[in-house]
């Protein structure tokens, strides 16, 4: 990393506040699983391990001027940044793609189901940033398994050859579904590519929020204060399935799990605040219930919501509707709604 | 299986003994041609994201690497357009592969490769380095997915000049299609109708004759109008056959099979009987492969066509999700719709 | 222009007091209508391959990084997916951007940016994040150029829901129709004529109003037969319809513009006249756009029609080299022996 | 670069073998800009001081078992592989897009338009290698401005993932059409981008021949020996416009070029050679009058070069033509052959 000042440690209440949002994320995901197993939603894709570097990093974020770019798996980003969780598992719902928040004032992008299909995006607004003359960041997350794709690499030699304000965020949980890191990222680190794009870069332990946090701000400042783009590749590891519908006991075993998951990062955390001081048991158990609670908040509202209308297929297709799309909308209004 | 067992691609194996018929679902006969192709063809190779180990994930690969080795059955890295140049590459050296995109809108990021390259490398070489790539893309809707999983590419790959392109809608078409297409010197994109890899069906393996495996099939006769659909909307045609049936209306389901090349006598025998036609696709509207089926069928049969030919199809609206998708679909009522339409409509 | 001066996009100047129409080149009205909406839309940035200092291989974009600065008029690396997903990008940050494609043939390593991201990113926010982003591509034949040079992938364009597409045939369409796109909060695929780019044609700036921009347009009325085309294909119409003339055969030519959404109207409205039509595009044959207007000029001119519709086209082959482009593209000839068959088909 | 043993030194013989090829190319090159604007042949792309990188590159490959990938620019390589230079003129008389050279007998892919398209295909080719217990080597060509395509990435991380037996030799003349390579490769190097896939490069004088025949046996040495890919980029220029419808003086001066093109190879091989007594002036005039009438001899026989036929364009789109096409080719042959 280049000579930034290093940002200020992490305050008491900075520590307490991550954990909360990290134990919202854990009780969120783990309920969603089980919403999927009762049937009450078709399909989830847990973030089960990925806490510390998801609200780590979406921490950082400034919603007054910077914007997030995830993929399908960024529950714990969304949860950091504020993002309605509602509006957020409506997906997950399959009540709409991209979820039912408000992405432009969220400042997070919609959910995005293509592999790498977002980074360009994330160096796009990023330039616009500079062609703008504001001080925004884009902060662009992928996967491992993302690397490979054509896209990514675009968008890291754009973002050196424009020096965009982009942090590359890269979680690398060790799986692309069902195939490792080790056959996945040629030489091994995704870290390491950044250096060809005269990208600066860090891998970091993704299961340490401390360090996910205060790699992220240093990586903000650099971006914020025309350093260029940076990537971090925080190293963590997807304890659960790929998706719900995954079955990992085809292509890894329990002991394997076991031995490369390393300790649970909402677990680190807690033990962390502990000996330091900056939190004790009853705040624990207290923030743990709060997500408890937070989730079955979520699950209340989820199961009121219903399907979307059918006439919306129509009416997001365009901003301004084509005479062509009205008259299928009509004909299906009549067909399928017998109105 | 050694590497080097496979070092001679071109020779061919001898079919095992065709087994008695069986009860397979699409999936497993499409697992069974796979096996077939792999053990008689030793220059067939499977290739693509997550079909070693894991055996894809709708399990059309399972077994398969165990079975013929990682050399032959293999995981690529996450990206598609890798896959099928790739792909290229291992045709321009000899071997047949067999690659997988994972589902049909991931076929998006290879579209370069494939029109630009799987497409004209026979062209562009003078038929010297031809192209005996089978593509297999689970394709098009039904199963409440995430974005971008239910997609129905059928008429862009159909414009593609050096492409062919099948999908069957049985089982037993499944088997016998993919055996066919995966035989063929040229490029095939296989569309495989996700929705309908869990129903079974009686599957032979003997090989059918090449006339067998061509042109399209009559998946249940009738003489008052022709319903046209492909993949998964065949079944749901014969359910709309079978329900117009207790109205006294006999429908032709004609299961088109190829839909590049299209089979115009077929279609065109069909519509002399029946004079009305109807096409059913899960593609948007506008340029799907409904409409040259429409102008096709019009060109051959304009002279005893009493009505024209209906599109009953997804809108002009991205692929929506779960929640919304048998509002997308054509369903059974739309469909009734259609043949109604052709059926009241009188020259004015 | 310094780059605060972009600041807020959204702001729009007037537009320049109209001058008297005068004969411009299609590039050159290209060139003006893009000088005149980065001067009265400071939202618009113009991105691409050699834009910049070289002005772009066929200089429509010629002069304006001088004028409007490096960081409004920008070259980007050599990376098609690149150039469109960044745009998509620019687009979320408030920007108007136009992006150029070198040639047709380069569209297709950005098909998935344009198909998965540009085409749905209005759906999937719910409106939240239109996609104002006019991508201009040179297109089609004629030229004589390398491979990939000369494809017309306007079938494909106008089947991805949520994008609009549309295709000038002279310079006067070309200025106010690549304005009037670059206005829109939707996003347009602007299908440039790049055999027409030389050709020159009276041009007046002053707007016409958004009626004028909408639909297709009657390029030449007759009453015989309407021929139906876009693009290049409008002049080798108008050539076509004067040697018919001399036979007596009055040919109505219809400039289609709009490739989506087709206008069905117009469509409609000239076949009911002419009661014959004929469409002439220079994409292969199957599963091109001219299926799509045959099926919907027969679903509403059914009884209307004296022969089904004729389509003269590409055939299903690469787009060949430059020495046998001319047996490739449809020439008259061709497009005569369609007309013939239009005007002579009996009811058998 | 590894620990191979170095391959022995160029021979005498050798070097004069080069020299001829350089010189025919150049020969070549020169006379088909010139053929261009007589109008004899509609287009061309001149690789005008890239005969080193192109000749030394090809003259290492083993025609009984590699196989190179070109672009459109590799007139040099074509030449030193023994490639019928009539055929791959054909290209640009705009006979056929491949040329009419047989690229599988002459283990030269057909000439390809789309920029970093056959670079994937080199190393599926290379794999195929590996998968058949062939040695064959693939070689696979692209330029600077190439470097920026997905599809490089891909290919560069399949290599490296499979360790396909693949060199990628850039030739990084400085230009994509108008485009610097500074701001077209961001940090300013190909070559850097081949460790972030574990991949060994080298960046080579590409216009010291000798240079280029030894990084390019030294890569295929490696590659054949299982020793995994390797990547060239052999720093050249480009000193004529980027084809004959270009005009470089809209974005470069003369005097840039003058500065940044640094000696002709062609010259310094000459001076080496004379330098070393490897060669005498007899010799360079004979070569030279041999490469002219060579260029000579290729523009009669590519004059007398008629169209192909239009059935042509039928008869090669598949290995079995389809029903519809040959009824489309019927209505082909009555309607513009008139029989
Ligand atoms: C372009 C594309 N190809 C394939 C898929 C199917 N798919 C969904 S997630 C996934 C694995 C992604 O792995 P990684 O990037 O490491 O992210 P992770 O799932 O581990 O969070 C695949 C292959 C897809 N969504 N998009
Ligand atoms: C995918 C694609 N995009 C754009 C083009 C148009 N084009 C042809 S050559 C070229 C520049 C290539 O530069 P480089 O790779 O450095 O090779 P060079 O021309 O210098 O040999 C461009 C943009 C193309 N042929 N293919
Ligand atoms: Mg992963
Ligand atoms: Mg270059």
């Amino acid at each position: 990393m280049p000579a930034t000042t290093d940002p200020p440690a992490l305050t008491a209440p900075e520590l307490r506040e991550l954990y909360r949002l990290m134990a919202a994320t854990r009780a969120l995901d783990t309920a969603a699983v089980a919403w999927q197993r009762q049937g009450a939603i078709p399909g989830f894709a847990p973030q089960l391990g990925q806490e510390a570097a998801q609200v780590g990093s979406g921490f950082v974020v400034d919603r007054r001027r910077d914007f997030a770019f995830p993929t399908y798996r960024e529950l714990g980003v969304a949860r950091a940044m504020g993002v309605d969780m509602v509006g957020y598992m409506a997906t997950h719902k399959a009540l709409w793609h991209g979820g039912l928040y408000d992405p432009a004032q969220s400042r997070f992008a919609p959910v995005q189901a293509v592999v790498a299909g977002s980074v360009l995006h994330a160096v796009g607004w990023a330039h616009g940033q500079t062609l703008a003359g504001h001080d925004g960041v884009a902060l662009s997350y992928f996967g491992d398994g993302a690397s490979s794709q054509g896209d990514v690499h675009e968008a890291m030699n754009f973002a050196g050859v424009l020096r965009a304000p982009v942090v590359f965020f890269v979680q690398n949980n060790g799986w692309a579904i069902s195939v490792p890191t080790e056959r996945q990222v040629a030489g091994g680190s995704v870290a390491a590519r950044a250096a060809g794009y005269g990208i600066v870069s860090e891998r970091v332990d993704g299961n340490d929020v401390v360090a996910v946090v205060e790699a992220t701000r240093r990586a903000f400042a650099q971006a914020r204060s025309g350093g260029g783009p940076v990537l971090i590749e925080a190293m963590t590891y997807r304890r659960g399935p790929h998706s719900t519908s995954d079955d990992p006991g085809r292509y890894r075993s329990l002991e394997d799990e076991r031995r490369d998951a390393g300790t649970d990062p909402l677990e680190r955390l807690a033990q962390q605040l502990l000996r330091t001081g900056a939190a004790d048991q009853a705040f624990l158990e207290e923030a743990r219930s709060a997500a408890a609670a937070d989730a079955e908040q979520v699950r209340t509202k989820l199961a009121a919501l219903g399907p979307r209308p059918g006439r919306e297929m129509f009416e997001f297709v365009y901003q301004e509707p084509t005479g062509a799309l009205k008259s299928q909308a009509a004909a299906w209004r009549v067909e399928s709604e017998h109105v | 299986m050694s590497e080097t067992t496979i070092a001679a691609p071109g020779r061919t194996g001898a079919d095992p003994e065709p087994a008695a018929p069986r009860q397979l679902s699409m999936q497993q006969a499409l697992n069974l041609a796979l096996a077939d192709i792999l053990a008689t063809d030793p220059a067939a190779v499977v290739l693509g994201e997550d079909v070693g180990t894991l055996g894809g994930v709708f399990r059309v690969t399972d077994g398969l690497q165990g079975r013929f080795g990682a050399a032959r059955v293999f995981d690529t890295p996450l990206a598609e357009s890798g896959i099928l140049g790739m792909s290229v590459g291992l045709a321009m050296a000899g071997f047949h592969p067999l690659p997988e995109v994972q589902f049909d809108g991931f076929a998006y990021p290879a579209v370069n490769q494939i029109v630009c390259q799987i497409g004209r490398m026979n062209y562009r070489s003078r038929g010297t380095l031809p192209m005996p790539i089978t593509l297999r893309v689970p394709s098009f809707g039904g199963i409440r997915a995430p974005e971008h999983h239910g997609e129905s590419l059928e008429a862009l790959f159909a414009h593609v000049p050096g492409l062919k392109v099948v999908s069957p809608s049985t089982p037993e078409e499944a088997y016998h299609l993919l055996r066919y297409a995966a035989a063929r010197p040229d490029p095939v994109i296989f569309m495989e109708p996700k929705s309908r890899y869990w129903q079974k069906g009686e599957v032979s393996t003997g090989r059918r004759g090449a006339d067998g495996d061509l042109g399209s099939r009559v998946a249940r006769p009738g003489k008052h109008v022709t319903l046209i659909a492909w993949g998964a909307m065949v079944a749901r045609c014969l359910q709309v056959a079978e329900l117009a049936a207790e109205d006294g209306i006999e429908v032709e389901v004609l299961d088109l099979r190829w839909l590049k090349p299209l089979d115009a006598e077929g279609l065109a025998a069909s519509v002399r009987r029946t004079r009305r036609a109807v096409v059913v696709h899960e593609a948007p509207l506008t340029s799907g492969l409904g409409a040259e089926v429409a102008a096709l069928v019009t060109e051959r049969c304009f002279d005893t066509l009493r009505a024209p030919v209906e599109r009953v199809t997804g809108f002009d609206v991205p692929y929506p999700s779960g929640d919304l998708e048998d509002e997308y679909i054509p369903n059974i009522d739309r469909i009734l719709f259609g043949i109604q339409r052709v059926l009241e409509y009188r020259r004015g």
